[in-house]
């Protein structure tokens, strides 16, 4: 019932402005390069450093030494530029960035943000460059599923997880609903057709305002395979 | 789409306000934006902080800006050059504020501004004068200054080819504060010898990513 | 007559200890001086500490290392790799300790080292399990934390060309850590695709000036 | 009697082995360039951005945009690079360079160094780079003439100009001798001919011990218009 994951990232590709300078983290974030709409010129930041990352290339085309943060192959745009590990950073940390989308395990109504590590994680830790990220971008997009499998929320009062940084989020786009974090705490600005605010609350683990002018939460049918 | 390059002065300098700290590239002569410098006396910010390594020389460039009346402030390493006349005169006659601060730290200084750095320790001037006043903390055994970071509203600077998305790279040692100083402000302007479209500079060779610069404006036959 | 060139593994790692600190550059295996750490074995150096991005993939390179039992202890921010399996075991196995930092700390504790820096503030991982137990701090209304340098007594880099001189350029994203690990060590080794002499690369686009190289090893074939 | 300016750079030049990285402060110590023994590759740092500095042009090859931490044109020799200005300081201030040669105005006997403003400036305070060489560099060797134009001596117990840095000078190279700043004060490790350790004594304004190997400071008679 409610977006795939090629719609949320679809719904998140329309509020990026043109000319922005945008990272996405590892995993589902990275779907959102896809959908940029026709016309906008967007700068995507790799942390291991790369600005102007394009697509990925033709298989006969790959190069082991031109990948992004997933380590996998991708290509550079003309206008983009390589540079080292710390300048990459600096970018990252110094608020160069426009914003950035990441991946959550759980994010509170102050803004903290849980992505990096679980309460029993049976792999070896491992935060890469999440913290960086979350720290240190002006705006800071969640991308994920409502609730988790298990049917538990994930925006909640407070994180259980071990957190990524305090107070960051902005704004989480979700399979349900566009939520602002807010200094009131959470706000729904979009929610899909035939939610209501009531039953979005039921799935959301702190209270839930509506925007004034709250909308329907929407995107085209999408192939699965795009990205 | 993003095109960086702009055509006048006038685009060039808009909205930079009264009161701004200006970071202005340059090791004497060699990567100053002189022509930026003067046309700010034309825009007509006032009571600005000026952050440059010298303090301008003859009557162009910074001097020409100080001259005006425009300048509250001096932080700089060096006042002192062939023909830095106006720096002293102004100083004198107590119409200039004069901060002066060892090189290394200026530009770590703002480098840190534009690394997210909330400050940072130094050895450099711990015990001295310049460090009198300053926070310090021995680390291993010897003893260091912190500093904070210097962060500009404008940066004006000088590179060499600018392209559509604001990539530069500079001329020799006329590179100088140019990629830091481009790094540090809220709103960078980069005067160049040319402008190319975005892919024309070679990626390896960028020496200031586009993302930390907002205006590029040819000024021909500034050499 | 400065000539940095080696060309042997045994001239390249020749002098590294017991207990050292060594870093390692590479993000994924894109940077990775994978010949180098698979030397390393041969040379014998025991105890290390081993500064990476990420901890080794399959049985080649650092892996390689680390199976060996050369290793006591992995700085680094991501250990999981596809096939990150070596680490994995030697962790579950008590045989490895492993210490977890944020990338851009990490990165920027090594250029800290290299910079003279005796500690800096940083809001990244301020409020976090990882800022724990570190001195923090208010800067503007923003908690941060202190970090102190990361320095290294070897790095081990890899980049595409080397001169004489030692001056370094890279290939694309398989720069990453080389910079900044070649600064930060007592002892800089670099595995290049090929050496040239000195006046041979754009003095323009040198990326890791020979004053922070020791060593240049060309490893044919290693692409 | 003593060494002149161009003597006194060719004794510092003889002492600085093949290979090393060299700051050379502006003024006086320019001078050491021109008297590198042949057969000795010196990797000159400029300040403002340049490795492999090489000497000055002819005079219609100069470029304004290719300058010495003085102001004045210079080359680059092949091998030689240019980059910014902050990393032209971390390779000074994180003791990158093997040694540089400052001027000065006053050296204690624990090696604090004063050299960049008296007690009675009448023109602008200015420091440049030199706190920055100063507590950077390993190596820090103090160029200078043994006393002051009215003979007061510029090795000191205690410093009385505002300090440079303290306690980093290493070696003192003068008109007269070749002291070395030691954890016991001013040692002597060479005296021109003909001057007596007592002689040398009188015009140093703290105790002076002789090396165990003391040697006579000599320098070959060089035009004054070297360099």
């Amino acid at each position: 019932m409610g977006l795939d994951r090629n719609q949320i990232a679809w719904r998140i590709a329309q509020d990026i402005a043109d000319g922005s300078y945008v990272n996405l983290g590892i995993g589902m974030p990275e779907l959102v390069a896809d959908f940029i709409p026709e016309g906008r010129e967007i700068v995507f930041h790799s942390e291991n450093g790369l600005l102007g990352m394009g697509p990925k290339p033709p298989k006969d085309q790959e190069d082991p030494d031109l990948m992004n943060a997933g380590k996998k192959p991708v290509t550079l745009v003309p206008g983009g530029a390589y540079f080292h590990h710390t300048d990459s950073f600096l970018m990252i940390r110094g608020g160069h960035l426009d914003l950035c989308v990441l991946g959550a395990y759980q994010i509170s109504e102050t803004g903290d943000l849980a992505n990096w590590a679980t309460n029993n994680d049976k792999r070896l830790p491992a935060v890469g460059g999440a913290m960086d990220l979350a720290a240190g971008t002006p705006r800071v997009i969640a991308m994920t599923t409502h609730c988790a499998r298990d049917g538990a929320p994930k925006l909640l009062g407070e994180c259980t997880f071990p957190l990524t940084a305090a107070g960051v989020v902005d704004r989480v786009y979700t399979d349900l609903a566009v939520v602002d974090v807010t200094p009131d705490g959470f706000v729904a600005r979009e929610i899909i057709d035939g939610m209501s605010l009531a039953e979005l609350q039921d799935r959301t683990g702190a209270p839930l305002a509506a925007a004034d002018d709250l909308g329907i939460l929407k995107a085209p049918a999408l192939g699965e395979t795009a990205g | 789409m993003i095109d960086k390059r702009v055509t006048s002065f006038e685009q060039a300098l808009a909205g930079i306000e009264d009161g701004s700290t200006i970071l202005a590239s340059g090791f004497g002569n060699a990567g100053s934006p002189i022509e930026l410098l003067e046309a700010l006396v034309d825009q007509g910010a006032r009571d600005l902080t000026v952050v440059s390594n010298n303090a301008g020389e003859g009557e162009f460039g910074l001097a020409r800006l100080m001259r005006a009346g425009r300048v509250r402030k001096i932080i700089c390493s060096y006042p002192i050059t062939s023909g830095s006349v106006v720096v002293d005169e102004l100083h004198a006659a107590g119409k200039i504020e004069l901060e002066v601060a060892p090189q290394g730290t200026i530009s770590e200084r703002m480098r840190a501004a534009a690394a997210g750095i909330g400050g940072f320790y130094t050895r450099t001037s711990a015990g001295t004068m310049l460090g009198e006043g300053k926070e310090t903390r021995e680390f291993d055994g010897r003893l260091h200054v912190l500093e904070r970071p210097l962060k500009g509203d404008v940066a004006l600077i000088r590179a060499k080819t600018g392209d559509r998305w604001g990539n530069l790279i500079y001329n020799m040692t006329a590179r100088n504060f140019g990629p830091t100083m481009a790094m540090a402000a809220d709103l960078t302007i980069a005067q160049v010898d040319e402008t190319v479209d975005a892919g024309e500079l070679d990626p390896e060779a960028i020496v200031t990513p586009g993302i930390f610069v907002d205006r590029v404006l040819r000024v021909p036959g500034s050499r």
